[in-house]
Order: C-alpha cells, then structure tokens, then sequence
C-alpha cells in the first residue's frame, strides 16, 4: 500500500494510480485516467473531458494543497459501471473544501488578466457531482462523478447529494 | 513528457508562436515567459499556431488569458490558430470561445491584424 | 536559504499578508500564489506586512504590479505595510512609490480601506 | 577553471563566483556581492543598489538565457579601485544584448498589470554603465560599472561607450 514511488494497481474495487506531487506526473495521471474512460460506459465525447477534470483536481492538489513542496502523495482511485464513473482523488495535503470556491465571471477574469481560478470552474462544468470530504487522519478526499447517460442540469455547475464514500 | 516546445517567427507584422506538446500545469509557465518576451520586445500582434497541441487545462487557457488585455492595449491581441477539436472544447468550456479570435491558418491569422 | 514564509489572517475587513524572508526570482512565485489564492476567496483588500522582507528584486515587486489592478477592479487594494529602507528604496527605483500605498502599522494600513 | 560546482575564488585580476544556473543561487550570489561592495570604496548607500544590479542581471540569466533549465554556469567578476566597481557576468546561454530592450513606462506597466521588464530598467538606474558583448566560443558577457563617485548622468538609464574588456 505505502509506495513512495508511484504506482498503478487494479483489484475488484477498480483501478488506482499513486503519484508524487510533481506537475510533471500530470501526463502520467492523463494516461491512467485516458485507460479508464477507455474502458468505461462513457460517450466517447465526454471522456477527455473527465480527463481534464480529474487533471485540474490534481494540478490544484499539487499547487495549493501541497504547495508546490513535492513531498506529497495522490491517490486517484476509479470506478465504473453500466451507469457512472467515479473517482475519488486524496491527498494528505492542507484541508481545502472546493465548494467554498464561488463560480468565476469570466469576461470580469479576462478583463483584470485574472489567469487563475479556471479549475475548480471547469471541474463543475464537467462532472456532475463534485463533492469533498476531510476524512480522519488528515486527508482530502475529494469524489468526482460522470453519470454514464447525461441527467437534467440545472445549471453550469451542480454539487449534487449523497454522502461520501471511502476509497 | 511528450516533448514540449515553443517557436517564434516574425510573420508579416506579427508574431507566430508555434507550440508543441501538452500546455498543462507543468508547462503553462514556459508559454507565460515566451508571450512576456515578445511584450517585453515590444511584439503584441501575437498569432499561436495551436496545432500542435494535443492538450490543454486552465494552467494553458490561463496564459492567453493573462496576456490578451497587454496585448490589446498595445494595439495588437492574441489570434488562436488551429486548435484541435479537443483544445478548442476547452476553450468553450471556459466560456472563452466568444472572447478569444481563432483562425483557421497563419494568412487569415496575420490578415486580422491589418484588418 | 535564509528561511521564506508567507502567513495571512484576516484584519479588520482585510487581510494581512505577513512576508518574512527574500523576495526575489527564487521566492516569488510563493507570494503570488498566495495572493491568486486570496483573490479567489474573494479577498482583494490586501495588507502585506514587508517588516520582515530584507531584500526584494524585481521579480517581487512585479508580483505587486500585477495584482493592484485586480485588487483595485474588485473594490480593494494592496497596501504595502513596513518596507525597511532597503525595501523602500526599490520601490522608488522602479517609480513605483507614486503608484503604491505604504502605511506604517496594521492600523493605518487596515484604517486605509474604510476612509 | 571549468567546475560544475559553485567555487569563489580570489587572484590578482579580483573576486569571483561560480555558481549553477537555479533561483536558489541568487541568494549566494548575492552574499558574494555584498562582500565585494563591503571591500570596495562605493559610499554605503549604493552598496545596496550595486549588489540588487547584479542580482538582476543573474536572474535574467537564469530566466532567459538558460531558459529555467539548469545545466548553465554564470560566472561573476568583480574588480574595484578607487574610482569605480567593475562587475563582469558571464554565461553561455542565449545570445541577448540589454541594450536591444527600451526602458519601460512603470505607469502603464501597472496599468496593463505587466510584472515583468522591470529588471533591465533597474540595472540601469543603477549602475553607470551596462555594457554587453558576445564572446567567441557562444559566451555572453556584461559588463557593469558603478563610478565610486557619482557622475552627472544626463537621464536616469545611459550607455556609456568603451571597449569591453575581456574577464
Ligand atoms: N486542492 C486544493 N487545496 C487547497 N486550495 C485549493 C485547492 N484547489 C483549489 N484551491 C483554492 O481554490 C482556488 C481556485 O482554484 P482553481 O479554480 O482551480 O484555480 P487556480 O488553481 O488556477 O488558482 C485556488 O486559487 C486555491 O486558493
Ligand atoms: N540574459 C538574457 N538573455 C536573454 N534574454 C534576456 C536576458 N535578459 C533579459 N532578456 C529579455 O529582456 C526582457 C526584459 O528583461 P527584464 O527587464 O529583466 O524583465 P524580465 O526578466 O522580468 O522579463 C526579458 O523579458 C527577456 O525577453
């Protein structure tokens, strides 16, 4: 289980990568998440888009949670079925709740030259859950879900119900 | 790593960056640098050849995002050239699709800026 | 390497960022991720406290430059609380002291936002 | 002569540093200059202002010239006397001459929000003369000089002429 160096497994539970928290991992994370869509039940138009999602998750882990200190780890952990795909992404990184993060105007972000604040918005316009929690002994877990056949949206961005589920 | 790279080239009045390989978090900064080189040349008719690149997060979308206003100021702007379907997605997620200037090839690109 | 940290806490309707080390092309970087992260929370009233900065560079400087704007545009500031005369004096170098507020305690600094 | 490592070293020609091309040198670069300017006949009040200069020069180096990859060396000499401070920075990087950039309008810098193309207009508030030129075998050498003895300067950034001398 503790593996510094990064690992991928696979046992009934789903698919897991483990990686140092280094931008440089972040190919590494889009071709493990790229085998998952791959062999998931989703559209082939939504699946990079996933892959986008769960890299800005990352990349935002790496930058604020860690802090750019590339002595963390992050866990990503796949599941999938006939209906949905879930990821949950951890780190043992700085508490940080996503939802606390308001929606970006962004003709207001592009007139300041605001470059920052684009990937928690963009995660929200991709999946269809988004939902975090801090779990005992100091670590994030964060849950993406993709429903598998599009459900009704009320609008750009959801944080839909259901409690948290451990990896 | 996929190779990353960045070229310029001086284009009938402007600038054509060409970029190759993933414009992530990793190497969003190289992107920044390049663009803040040319302003700081005094370049900022400024045309990026997206062509060939296969990817893009916000760290990427974040640079032009940066640098559009700098440019504009100076009576110049940032032209998207050729992204690929999967970049250009990304753009429209974003919301930038309807603030950015995209073209299909470096004439039309260059033409912008005397039009 | 001398030891670099960046502490914030809300003051007053601001906040406080309090700088302790060199701010320079190593260091900078830190204190522009922290002050994206506070206009991300919605934070654009902004007291850095630079009593413990030794020595800035350009770099550093640059990272007050291109986030006034932002604080401004969002009814906010960046005071500069405290510069030490070395600090202080490359702010005037660069012309930048005719642009930035500089207080000399929280008080004042935090009194600024509310006049 | 040739080393990886960073070295100081002390002859008849003066001071100089080795160092590697990564941010976290500077900081040794400039506990080198302060003892050169400590030595040297400049009034107090500009040691300050010489050893930002040269910390400028360097970091452009590190940013531009080497292009963050750090597999470069900079080597700094520094000569004084009783009537000026001579500072040369070397590297093999890229090709560049300070001189091709035009100084900058600090309020429309703020204005656009711009934070870099501050550097080389602060080398030359300060210092009395920036002077570049490229070596055979792809080197690039500054030269800078500070006047022990304040000069009347017709504007705040003057390139003052003579030849470059070699290190
Ligand atoms: N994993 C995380 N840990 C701590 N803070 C985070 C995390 N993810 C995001 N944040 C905070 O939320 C803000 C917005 O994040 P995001 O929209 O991804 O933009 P960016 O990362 O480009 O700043 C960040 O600036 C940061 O303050
Ligand atoms: N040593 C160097 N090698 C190559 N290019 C350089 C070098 N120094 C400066 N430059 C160029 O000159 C521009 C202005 O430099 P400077 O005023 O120091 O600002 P900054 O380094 O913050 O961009 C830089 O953006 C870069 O294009």
């Amino acid at each position: 289980m503790a593996c510094a160096a990064k690992a991928e497994m696979e046992d009934e539970g789903g698919a897991k990568l483990e990686i140092e928290s280094k931008t440089e991992n972040l190919s590494r994370v889009r071709e493990f998440m790229s085998k998952q869509v791959s062999a998931s039940q989703l559209p082939p138009a939504e699946r990079g888009k996933v892959i986008l999602a769960v890299d800005e998750a990352v990349a935002n882990i790496m930058k604020h949670s860690y802090e750019e200190v590339a002595s963390g780890t992050i866990t990503i952990s796949v599941k999938s079925d006939a209906e949905r795909l879930e990821i949950h992404v951890m780190d043992s990184g700085k508490k940080f709740d996503p939802n606390s993060i308001r929606d970006i105007d962004i003709i207001q972000h592009v007139k300041e030259g605001r470059k920052t604040g684009l990937g928690i918005f963009l995660m929200r316009q991709i999946m269809d859950e988004v939902e975090y929690s801090f779990k005992e002994g100091q670590r994030n877990e964060l849950r993406l879900v993709k429903y598998v056949k599009p459900k009704p949206r009320p609008g750009p961005a959801v944080q839909a119900g259901g409690g948290a589920k451990g990896a | 790593m996929g190779g990353f790279s960045i070229k310029s080239e001086p284009a009938g009045g402007a600038v054509l960056v060409k970029v190759n390989g993933f414009l992530d978090a990793h190497t969003f900064e190289q992107m920044e640098n390049t663009i803040n080189n040319l302003f700081n040349e005094n370049s900022f008719k400024i045309v990026v050849d997206l062509s060939g690149v296969d990817y893009i997060s916000s760290a990427g979308a974040g640079v032009f995002i940066g640098a559009i206003g700098t440019a504009q100021e100076n009576k110049g702007d940032i032209v998207l050239m050729q992204p690929t379907p999967h970049v250009k997605e990304v753009f429209d997620l974003l919301g930038l699709s309807q603030i950015f200037h995209f073209a299909d090839d470096a004439d039309t690109a260059v033409k912008f800026f005397s039009s």
